[in-house]
C-alpha cells in the first residue's frame, strides 16, 4: 500500500528573523594572549577602542577594558596604544591549574 | 528555415480554408504585410494566424511569412506547405526553385514586377495579379516598401477580401503621413493591378 | 556618548550610531573586515540594507535561519548578483518612499572579477547605491587564491612561489581608477588606519547616494592570507598609505582629489616587509613594484591636477 | 460576477505577453533583449514611456542581472516581471535557483529557444528542460490567448500565500513569439478584480530597511533542510492551486485550460498522444481527422511541467493501450525525450503499456500534420501488438 505524503508544516515561514536572538560565539576562548591594562599609563584617548576589530573594549568612564567574553586576543589594542598601556599576557597565566 | 524547402506534403482537407505564403526580402515588409492581411481578415470576422520564418534579421535576406485564414479557430501552429496564394514581393525570388512548392490547384500569384508576365509560371495557377508595386511605392511613399500596394493588388485579384477592410486595418499599424501615403499606395495597387486569368 | 574627561579622539564623534553587531562573531582575530563592517552602520545608521555574497563577510552578515549576528536588514545573493540585487532593492525603496541606504558589501573577488559586470552596469545606470569593496587582494575566504586585485609578485595558493613560480605574474586591476572612469557621483578610497577619513567619506557617501552611484574601495589586509601578525594589520594599512601603495583620495562627479597627501612617501619595501606574502621578492621585483606604484600614483596626480 | 468582453485584436505572442504583463501592473520590470523575446522587453518599455504602465524599468547589462533585480525587488515586496529565452535563461541560472530558494514570487516569460549553438536562433524547449529542477513552477502554453491568460493566472499563483514561488510561463519561440493571431485582451479593471484576493492574504515576509529582516541564508544543517522541505511542499501544493486558479479564471473570464493538463477527446480513447506547447494545436487537428477514420485516439497537453502533474496524468493514462509522447527537446542519457521519461516514471501507477517517444521540432523544424499522423499510426499499431521503435527522431527518418 502506498501512503501519500502529508505536509508537516501548516504555515509558510521561509526567512530568518534577526530580531529573535543574536547568536554569539564563544570567541573569548579563541584567545592565546589577554590584554591587560596598566591604568597608570592610560590617558583614556580611546584609540584602542577605535581600532578594536570586535569593538569589545568597554568604556569605563576613565579607561577602556576588554570584554573578555568576546575579545579574540588579536593584540591590536596593545600595538596601537601610543602609551603602551596594554600588555599582552599569555592566557596560561590566568588558568587556575587546581 | 525556409518553410517551402523540400516540403512535398500531401494536401489534406483538415488544413485551414485559405493559406497565403508571402515571399520577400528582409526590409521589404513581408512580415508586416502578413500581419496586416491577418488583421484585415479579422475585420471580416475570420480567424487568422500569421507568422514569419527567418533566422537572424538581416536586410536583403529572403524571408517567408505565412497567413492562414479560416472560418473557425486555427489550431495548427505550423508553416504553410500547401498555399492557395503566393505573394512575391521581390521579382528576383521568381527564380527560387522552391517558390511554387505545394501550390494548390486554382492557385493565385500576386507578383511585384515592372515587366509583363509572358506565360503561366506554374500549372496550378489560375489567377495572376501583376503590378509594378515598387514604382508605385516609390511614387507614393517615397521608398521601396511595396507591401501595402501588393495587399491592394491581392484584394483586387483574389476577391477574398474587401478593400475597406484592408484600408481600415492599416490604421492599426501606421499613423500620420505614412499612413496616408500607404493608403494611397494600397488603393493604387487595388486599381492598377493587371489581373490575368488562366 | 560619555564626555571625555581626558583627551579623547574626536573620531568618536562620527561613530554616533549603535553597534549593530553582536559580540562574538565569526571573523578572524585581528581582521580589519570586522572593524569595517562594524564601522559602516555606526556611521550610516540603522536604516541601511546590506547586500552581500559568499565571502568572509557572509557567515556573519547573512545570519542564520533562527537568528543573526546583527540587527541589520540584509539580502544575501549569488556572487554575480550583488550590484543588480541592490538595484532592485533601491529602486523599489525609492519608488515606495522607504528611506534606506542600500549598501553592497563585497570583497575584491566579487567586485573586480565575477561581480564586475553588474557593478559596472549599476554604475553606468547611476543607481542609488553605495558599493563598498573591502580589498584583501585575493579570495581569502576560500583559502588565498589570486583575484584580479592581487598585486604582481604576490604569493597566493593559485600563484605559488616555487622552483619556477614567482608569485602572480601580472599586475592588479587598478579598480578605483576603473570605477572612476564610470564617473560615479562619488568615489573614495579608505582604510582603517585612518578612521576619521573613512568616517567622513561614509557620511559623504550617504548623502551622495541620494543623487547617484557611490563606490568606496577599502584596503583591508588579511592577517591569515597575507601572513601578518594579527596585531599588525592596522600598521599594514598605515604603511600602505605612507608608501602611496594605497593612496587616500576621493572623487565627486569624476573629479579626483587626494584627501591625504603623503609628504615623504616611503619606499615600498617598508610595506612589503610587514607581511610574508611578499617575502620571496628580490630587489628587482621590488623595483618593479615600486615602478607600478609610481606610475599609478603619477596617473592619479595628473588626474587630480587636471580637475583643478 | 463575470468579466466584461475585452477588445479583440491581432497581435503576436510577444505583444500578447507584454500586454498581459502590463495588465497585472508590475512595479519593477527588468529584462535583457534576446531573440525571440526582445519585443517583450521593448513593448514593456514602450508602455512605461507612453505612460500606460507605472513601473520601474531597469535596463540591465545581462540576464543574470535582470533576474537579480527582479528577485531583490520582489523580496522587498514589489510585484515584478521579466522575460528571457534560451541562453538568457541559462545565464541567469544561479539566480534562478536563488529566486526559487528564497521564495520570491517572480513571474517570468521564457520564450523557448534552443540553447546550444549561436547560429541556432531557433525554437525548441531545451532551455526549459535544462532548468526543470530549479524549483520554479513551470507552465507551457499553446497559443497567444493562453499566453495572456496564463500570465494573469501566474501572478495569482506566484503571490498566493501558500505558494510564494516564482512562475515561468513558457511559449514556443518563433511559433508563438512572432505568430500573429486574434486574441481577446481582458480589461485592466477585470484583471485587478481577479488579482484582488491576493491583497487580503497575510503579508509575505519582505526586506524592510531598519527592521532587521534578512533574507538569503537558510541557516545550516536542519535549518536548510527545513527551508528545502517547505519549498518542496509549496511546489507540491501548487498542483491543485493551478487547477483552482484555472477554474476561477474560467468562471470569471469565460476561458479555461484544464489546469495542470488539458485533455482532448480522451473519452473512450485507446491511445493517447502526449505533447505540449504549440504542437498541441496541430495534434488536435490530427486527432479529429483520425477519430473520423475510426481510430480511438485522444490527446493530453501538459500545461504544468513543474510540479509534474503526476496524479492527473495517472488518472487519464491508466488503462490505455499505448501512449506516444512528442518532445521538442532532448533528455541526454535516456532512450527517450524528457517528457516521455517522466511519463514512463508513472508506469507503476498507470500499468505497463507501449510508451513511444518522439523527438521532433528541434531547431525550429515544424511539427507538422503528417508528423503527428505518423505518430498516431505507429502508436495505434503498438496498441494492437505490432513491434515499435522506442524512440524516433522524426526529422531524421523522413
Amino acid at each position: 500500500m502506498v501512503v501519500k505524503h502529508k505536509n508537516i508544516f501548516k504555515t509558510e515561514g521561509t526567512w530568518s528573523d534577526a530580531r529573535k536572538l543574536l547568536l554569539k560565539l564563544d570567541t573569548g576562548s579563541w584567545r592565546t594572549e589577554r590584554p591587560v591594562l596598566d591604568r597608570e599609563k592610560c590617558n583614556y584617548c580611546g584609540l584602542c577602542a577605535l581600532y578594536c576589530p570586535p569593538q569589545c573594549l568597554l568604556d569605563r568612564g576613565d579607561r577602556y577594558e576588554p570584554n573578555l567574553d568576546f575579545c579574540k586576543g588579536c593584540g591590536i589594542c596593545a600595538k596601537e596604544c601610543p602609551r603602551g598601556a596594554f600588555g599582552m599576557v599569555p592566557e596560561g597565566e590566568f588558568i587556575d591549574e587546581g | 528555415m525556409n518553410g517551402a524547402v523540400g516540403a512535398e506534403y500531401e494536401r489534406r482537407d483538415l488544413i485551414a480554408v485559405k493559406e497565403i505564403r508571402i515571399h520577400g526580402r528582409g526590409g521589404q515588409g513581408a512580415v508586416l504585410a502578413a500581419r496586416m492581411l491577418a488583421s484585415a481578415f479579422v475585420a471580416e470576422g475570420k480567424y487568422v494566424a500569421s507568422f514569419p520564418m527567418y533566422g537572424f534579421e538581416r536586410r536583403g535576406a529572403p524571408v517567408v511569412a505565412f497567413t492562414r485564414v479560416d472560418d473557425k479557430p486555427i489550431r495548427e501552429k505550423t508553416q504553410i506547405y500547401t498555399p492557395d496564394c503566393l505573394v512575391v514581393i521581390d521579382p528576383g525570388l521568381m527564380t527560387l526553385p522552391t517558390l511554387f512548392n505545394g501550390l494548390q490547384p486554382d492557385g493565385i500569384l500576386i507578383l511585384n514586377t515592372p515587366k509583363k508576365l509572358k506565360k503561366r509560371p506554374h500549372e496550378n495557377l489560375k489567377i495572376g495579379g501583376v503590378i509594378n508595386a515598387t514604382r508605385i511605392a516609390v511614387e507614393e511613399i517615397g521608398r521601396d516598401i511595396p507591401n501595402t500596394c501588393l495587399l491592394g493588388a491581392f484584394a483586387a485579384a483574389s476577391g477574398w477580401l474587401k478593400m475597406e477592410s484592408l484600408l481600415a486595418c492599416l490604421e492599426e499599424y501606421l499613423s500620420g503621413d505614412i499612413l496616408q501615403r500607404n493608403l494611397k499606395s494600397a488603393a493604387r495597387g487595388y486599381r492598377e493591378v493587371e489581373v490575368i486569368k488562366w | 556618548m560619555v564626555e571625555a574627561t581626558k583627551k579623547r579622539n574626536r573620531v568618536f564623534d562620527y561613530y554616533c550610531e549603535e553597534d549593530q553587531f553582536s559580540g562574538g562573531v565569526a571573523w578572524c582575530a585581528g581582521c580589519p573586515l570586522e572593524l569595517t563592517a562594524r564601522t559602516i552602520p555606526k556611521v550610516l545608521g540603522k536604516n541601511m540594507v546590506f547586500v552581500g555574497t559568499p565571502s568572509c563577510a557572509a557567515p556573519v552578515l547573512h545570519g542564520q535561519n533562527m537568528g543573526a549576528w546583527h540587527y541589520l536588514s540584509y539580502l544575501a545573493c549569488v556572487m554575480t548578483g550583488v550590484a543588480s540585487s541592490a538595484t532592485g532593492l533601491s529602486r523599489y525603496f525609492r519608488r515606495t518612499g522607504q528611506d534606506a541606504t542600500v549598501v553592497c558589501f563585497t570583497g575584491d573577488g566579487c567586485a573586480t572579477d565575477i561581480g564586475f559586470q553588474p557593478l559596472s552596469g549599476a554604475a553606468e545606470r547611476a543607481e542609488h547605491i553605495i558599493y563598498i569593496t573591502y580589498d584583501n587582494e585575493g579570495y581569502m575566504n576560500t583559502g588565498n587564491q589570486r583575484s584580479s586585485a592581487t598585486p604582481r609578485g604576490a604569493h597566493t595558493s593559485t600563484t605559488p612561489v616555487g622552483k619556477v613560480g614567482r608569485g602572480k605574474p601580472t599586475q592588479s586591476k587598478n579598480m578605483p581608477m576603473v570605477m572612476l572612469m564610470h564617473r560615479p557621483r562619488y568615489l573614495a578610497t579608505a582604510t582603517l588606519s585612518h578612521p576619521e577619513d573613512f568616517a567622513k567619506k561614509l557620511l559623504k557617501a550617504k548623502e551622495m547616494a541620494r543623487e547617484g552611484f557611490v563606490y568606496i574601495h577599502v584596503f583591508s589586509p588579511c592577517p591569515v592570507g597575507w601572513r601578518i601578525d594579527s596585531n599588525n594589520v592596522i600598521e599594514v594599512c598605515r604603511a600602505a598609505v605612507r608608501t602611496n601603495y594605497f593612496p587616500l583620495w576621493e572623487a565627486e562627479n569624476g573629479q579626483p582629489r587626494l584627501t591625504l597627501e603623503v609628504a615623504n612617501p616611503r619606499p615600498i619595501a617598508e610595506f612589503t616587509r610587514l607581511m610574508r606574502k611578499f617575502s620571496h621578492l628580490k630587489e628587482d621585483d621590488l623595483a618593479e613594484m615600486q615602478r607600478i606604484l609610481d606610475e599609478r600614483f603619477a596617473l592619479l596626480k595628473t588626474l587630480c591636477g587636471a580637475s583643478k | 460576477m463575470k468579466a466584461k468582453k475585452g477588445k479583440v485584436s491581432v497581435m503576436t505572442g510577444n505583444y500578447a505577453a507584454a500586454n498581459a504583463a502590463r495588465l497585472c501592473r508590475p512595479e519593477v520590470v527588468s529584462a535583457y533583449p534576446i531573440t525571440p523575446q526582445s519585443e517583450v522587453a521593448e513593448q514593456i518599455s514602450a508602455y512605461v514611456a507612453n505612460g500606460e504602465l507605472d513601473a520601474e524599468i531597469v535596463e540591465v547589462e545581462g540576464e543574470n542581472s535582470a533576474m537579480n533585480v527582479v528577485c531583490a525587488a520582489s523580496l522587498a515586496g514589489a510585484r515584478v516581471f521579466t522575460a528571457t529565452s534560451s541562453y538568457g535563461l541559462v545565464f541567469m541560472y544561479d539566480t534562478l535557483l536563488q529566486t526559487a530558494g528564497y521564495r520570491a514570487p517572480v513571474v517570468m516569460v521564457n520564450v523557448n529557444r534552443e540553447p546550444p549553438g549561436i547560429q541556432a536562433v531557433s525554437g525548441g524547449q531545451q532551455d526549459l528542460i535544462s532548468t526543470r529542477d530549479s524549483g520554479w513552477v513551470q507552465v507551457i502554453v499553446e497559443n497567444n490567448q493562453e499566453i495572456i491568460d496564463q500570465i494573469i493566472m501566474a501572478y495569482r499563483l506566484a503571490e498566493d500565500h501558500d505558494i510564494q514561488l516564482p512562475v515561468m510561463v513558457n511559449y514556443d519561440g518563433y511559433y508563438l513569439s512572432y505568430l500573429a493571431e486574434s486574441v481577446e485582451m481582458p480589461l485592466i479593471e477585470d484583471v485587478d478584480a481577479f488579482l484582488a484576493p491576493l491583497k487580503s492574504q497575510p503579508p509575505r515576509p519582505r526586506i524592510i530597511p531598519g527592521a532587521a529582516t534578512g533574507c538569503g541564508t537558510h541557516g545550516m544543517e536542519m535549518g536548510y533542510v527545513e527551508a528545502r522541505y517547505k519549498h518542496w511542499s509549496a511546489l507540491e501544493r501548487a498542483r491543485e492551486k493551478v487547477d483552482d486558479i484555472d477554474r476561477l479564471f474560467g468562471e470569471y473570464f469565460g476561458r479555461s485550460y484544464g489546469g495542470q493538463i488539458e485533455e482532448y477527446r480522451t473519452d473512450g480513447a485507446d491511445i493517447i498522444i502526449v505533447t505540449s506547447g504549440s504542437a498541441a494545436g496541430t495534434t488536435r487537428t490530427v486527432v479529429d481527422a483520425k477519430r473520423n477514420e475510426g481510430v480511438r485516439v485522444g490527446m493530453v497537453k501538459i500545461r504544468l511541467f513543474r510540479p509534474f502533474p503526476e496524479d492527473r496524468l495517472t488518472e487519464v493514462l491508466k488503462g490505455r493501450k499505448a501512449i506516444g509522447v512528442v518532445d521538442r527537446s532532448l533528455c541526454f542519457g535516456w532512450k527517450c525525450g524528457p517528457m516521455c521519461m517522466e511519463i514512463k516514471a508513472l508506469t507503476p501507477d498507470i500499468g505497463r503499456m507501449p510508451i513511444l517517444s518522439y523527438i521532433d521540432g528541434l531547431a525550429n523544424l515544424d511539427i507538422t500534420v503528417p508528423h503527428i499522423t505518423r505518430v498516431v499510426d505507429e502508436v495505434n499499431g503498438a496498441a494492437q501488438g505490432k513491434p515499435f521503435q522506442e524512440v524516433t527522431w522524426i526529422p531524421m527518418e523522413e
